[in-house]
């Protein structure tokens, strides 16, 4: 279904766009709605050129009124429409939790499967630019605690062209949740996409099974470069559903689990990955399950320090090894 | 509305008597907002309201089994028992859902409203809400949506003088909610939400409007809530006074009593639709008695859809 | 500083009643704001008599704008008051999250300590009373995830009254979690406070650790009397910070964890203390740390149902023993 | 004015330069409004502003070293190079700090107004805002508390005319703010934003009121934004010849002129106003430039108050 067959370098930011020009493209339902997505064409540009082609009615501008037009996407999704709301930054579901928790993920359950809300919540997160505390953070533990949402977290040029069409055809909530550090990346857009809920080895290894989404992948794969150790990555794509299995699989050859991400360690995601595969895996585990994440303080606006609290490749490598130094 | 009289009559008994679990709000005294609305209401038009649903669902057309066994949490209601009084709704009916957020209903209505535009529908899409969720920012984002994007949306304000135990008169300055939205540009009617014939005939005025592509309108229905905020609450924050007042202007006898004096009913016939009203609600309760609970594996059904 | 001395039995609810009125008068900065919490004594009662004995400039009744009154609260808090903001229902956080993760725990930190913000966000949770999927939600995790804020569940009487007063004398943010379904509880109310950050070590016992905190705290207590194995139950008290040293040290004796909590388990805050346990005490664990919470389903209305998705003291008593049978 | 002129102007360039990182929004064109505004307050009275806010920050008082150095992200900024452009905060000088959350400075306001008030301080609060954040829910629910708890509090709404890439008449159909607030039962003004003397005027009117318990006044402050939403941003969407009539009457031109005009001060003496305070800023910069990073430990400081 994609518009672009052939493997071309694309920037992330541009297979976002081609994503959901896609979208647009292929189902009259969708609808894009958001501050300043139309006519601006985005504060980052992504959607630029998207409001000249498919009109003011498809790609609607909203005031800044984020609990009222989200809210206004999950009751247009719930009669008939596919909208995909913006949500210019991650930090600001702080301003529109309630459609999002309260209402999309649950009013299909509430109504026995009556009513359901086909609605992408897109959003961007990715700290490492100094925009401050309110402008930096990663919120996805938080989304997916919340029953009945789906959440991605797009990592690649592909996936953030695949991972958003299947959210758009998805027939409930999913939160799309893009990291403007990877923006200007380049990579090749393959054809022949990974469903969603399906996890990616990124790259094979056989010491440490490393876990990741979002930014850090890339961290991780320069880690992975230059370790003395063997690692191998795997981008798990979508929180929820969470593809264990394939961690389960990996971790049972290697023994060794490091959980990696962006957003705060402290009752993040990563916990949960590590909670399971300490469970699941425990007669085969011959290190502890560690995890490389970001500290547990608000992110502050100074370059370096924000720098050190953020995972870098170095740290990654350096836990990796240090699992491959401490197995029993 | 005799039927909603004794729908939550009746359903105030059920709570009081254990028999249905979870909040209940009724909304005896304001039956002839839900009636005088909804009846000008097409079938295929939206519908959001509150946790004080029950008569804006039963009047938009819910079926009455399927209403009472949900209050029950029974496998036969209109959620299959997994929505409760707070969560009541049928979409083929265009009733989007009670909600127990304050506020939430706005917004989604908003969504309606522009589904209804943007696919051509001329369907209008109704929110309920009460005088207390004006203070609520969805009010302020919704209404402001509504008339910049021209969406058929009616803002249904049932103004019951109270939020739980707090007097509409404390909690602004302006206590006129059609008062409040010049704010907005869109235009707005106070009602006097007991008199179920001007609540009908302002609803066909609004509806006209939407339908026309003039945008939002608000209804300020003016009436009074009986009983208290939830089953059991006694209210000691009301003047007696006031509350005598509004139960000599009991919205059901006012409506009986226009169509005996206009000749379109007499006493014994409107006797006998309270009687079949009753007999309508005693079988509902019947029903939703004998009715089973949900299979245990339903806890797990709809969590995602599809 | 209470005002009770002498141990007596004392419900829940009234506990928190008397927390408040110590709090309001041991410190005239200290306000408490919110929804009918005034002159109406709060919905569930718990704030009855304090407009009267406090008057209506230390106990405001707000309108229904929660995400304005909770701000106001934490302006309040930056300027030399002491408020306690109540949000009704733990679920409402999705309408004012804004003053309490972007806001109230950040502003702080981005002073670089120049502000203060000591503020508690009162709430309440539990499930198992039909109240529906909008108003039974516990998501401690998500709290728990947002640095800078302090989180407590008191399980117990006292705590009930010592963890709020606690809360209130705190110079930072603390949200504070009661659970409805204590509210008609009795016990003795002790005097000899244990601090903000001690867990508790709720009963002693040799096979298995069980970690719990708020509601399920009597759940576990009921499946430690009835179990076979012999259960140590420890009650965390607050989340943040985490007493996790007793849970270790608990633990390494145990040789053997359950986690227990109320809320939906994935990406829950039991996942933290199962990785934090599978890191820290990996080498003495002779079984999996499990857990025991809710299935990720919205809660169903259905009283039935949404026992059946409950911890039950039956489940936690299986599960304490299944961890027995397995150890190796 | 002059220093935000300057200020303002200088940070531009070392934005441009890659100087300065993070998110700069400035605010040239719209000085009169920080002067007038803040001319007109104690030095114990509270403000509150938003990612626009420079202007506000310096006119309250602020000192121009920690402020240059803040959005260097220097150990010496005011904020200890923890905060930021979007965060500049100095309570001691009663500014509670700018906010990058549109729309949420107006609570908290709300509540520096109702501390005020029951510590019976006589402090006035000010929330600085754009007409952008108007359809937040926030500006309603914080103007509606202020105005039922008669709070001190000023509600000084920036009219620049866009929100980002957003004119303010596409957002609502009621373009003019003041016009918004009879919902709230508030005194609000419409004030030319670019005189200076017009600004501080209505602002001792609002703050005698509030000072007086009337309760909260709303200002609006009609202006203009030159430069882009954020620096780098060339505005396509703006009509060229509306750009050029605002920039016509600069409001830094208009105040000397008037200066002059009243013979409160020569040509002579305003030029040397200008230079000092390019100066002051060449200063600011210059020592922003030497002072060091904070400490690496400083990233785990006060993430917990006490
Ligand atoms: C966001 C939110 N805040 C608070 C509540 C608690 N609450 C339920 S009903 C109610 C009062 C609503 O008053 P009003 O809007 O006038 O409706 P009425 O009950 O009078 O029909 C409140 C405060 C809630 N359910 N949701
Ligand atoms: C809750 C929230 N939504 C959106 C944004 C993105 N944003 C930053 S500034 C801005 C425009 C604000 O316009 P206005 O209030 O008029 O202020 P101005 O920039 O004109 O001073 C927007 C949409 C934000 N920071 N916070
Ligand atoms: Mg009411
Ligand atoms: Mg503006």
């Amino acid at each position: 279904m994609s518009s672009q067959a052939e493997i071309v370098p694309t920037r992330y930011m541009e297979a976002i766009n081609l994503g959901l020009a896609d979208a647009l493209e292929e189902d009259d339902r969708v609808i894009l709605l958001g501050i300043d997505v139309g006519a601006g064409g985005g504060i980052f540009t992504v959607t630029r050129g998207l409001h000249e082609r498919f009109g003011s009615e498809r790609v609607i501008d909203t005031p800044i009124s984020e609990m009222g037009y989200v809210g206004a996407g999950v009751g247009a999704a719930m009669t008939g429409l596919r909208p995909i709301v913006e949500i210019m930054f991650m930090d600001f579901i702080s301003v529109c939790l309630d459609p999002i928790m309260n209402q999309a993920t649950k009013l299909g359950y509430m109504t026995n499967g009556a009513l359901s809300v086909p609605i992408v919540f897109r959003m961007q997160t990715g700290a490492g630019r100094s925009a401050g505390a309110q402008h930096s953070q990663s919120l996805e533990a938080m989304l997916a605690h919340i029953p009945g949402l789906k959440v991605v977290m797009p990592a690649t040029v592909t996936d953030a062209r695949d991972l958003l069409l299947e959210a758009v055809r998805d027939p409930g909530p999913v939160a799309y949740i893009e990291n403007r550090r990877l923006y200007a990346m380049k990579g090749d857009l393959e054809t022949d996409p990974l469903p969603l809920g399906k996890a990616r080895v990124a790259r094979p290894g056989d010491d440490v099974t490393v876990v990741t989404w979002g930014q850090t992948l890339r961290d991780c794969l320069k880690a992975a470069e230059t370790s003395s150790a063997s690692l191998e990555v795997i981008d798990l794509r979508s929180l929820v559903p969470l593809d264990i299995e394939t961690v389960y699989r990996s971790a049972e050859r290697t023994g060794r689990v490091l959980v990696v991400h962006e957003a705060v360690q402290d009752f993040g995601a990563g916990a949960e990955i590590a909670a399971r595969v300490g469970e699941e895996v425990f007669d085969l585990l011959l290190a502890p399950v560690r995890r490389v994440a970001t500290p547990a303080v608000p992110m502050p606006f100074n370059p370096a320090l924000e720098r050190s609290l953020l995972p870098s490749p170095e740290a990654i490598a350096a836990a990796a090894e240090g699992l491959v130094a401490e197995g029993r | 509305m005799a039927l909603i009289r004794a729908f939550e009559t009746r359903v105030s008994e059920l709570y009081r008597d254990g028999e249905i679990p979870g909040f209940v709000h009724t909304s005896l005294g304001q039956e002839a907002v839900a009636a005088g609305v909804c009846g000008a209401l097409r079938e295929d038009d939206y519908m959001a309201t509150t946790h004080r649903g029950h008569g804006h669902v039963l009047a938009k057309g819910a079926d009455v089994d399927g209403m009472m066994a949900e209050l029950f949490g029974r496998a036969t209601g209109l959620c299959g028992g997994k929505g409760g009084s707070m969560h009541v709704a049928d979409p083929a009916r265009g009733i989007l859902g009670a909600n127990a957020i304050v506020g939430a209903g706005m917004p989604l209505i908003t969504g309606a409203g522009l589904s209804s535009k943007l696919l051509g529908q001329g369907r209008v899409a109704v929110a309920f809400f009460g005088e207390g969720a004006v203070n609520q920012g969805t009010f302020h984002e919704a209404l402001n949506l509504c008339a910049i994007w021209d969406l058929p949306v009616i803002f249904a304000c049932e103004n019951n003088g109270y939020a739980e135990f707090s007097a509409n008169a404390d909690m602004t300055r302006v206590a006129s909610v059609a008062g409040r939205t010049a704010a907005y540009g869109v235009h707005a009617e106070t009602v006097d939400g007991n008199d179920v014939a001007a609540v009908h005939e302002a609803t066909d005025r609004a509806v006209e409007r939407c339908r026309s592509g003039e945008g939002p309108v608000v209804l300020e229905l003016m009436t009074y809530r009986w009983h208290g905020h939830y089953e059991g609450d006694a209210q000691p924050y009301k003047p007696e006074a006031e509350a005598q007042e509004w139960r000599d202007r009991d919205p059901l006898i006012l409506a009986e009593r226009a169509l005996v004096e206009s000749g379109a009913a007499t006493a014994d016939e409107l006797a006998a639709v309270r009687a079949a009203a009753e007999a309508r609600i005693d079988a509902a309760t019947e029903a939703a008695r004998q009715a089973p609970d949900p299979a245990p594996e339903e806890a797990f059904a709809h969590v995602f859809a599809g």
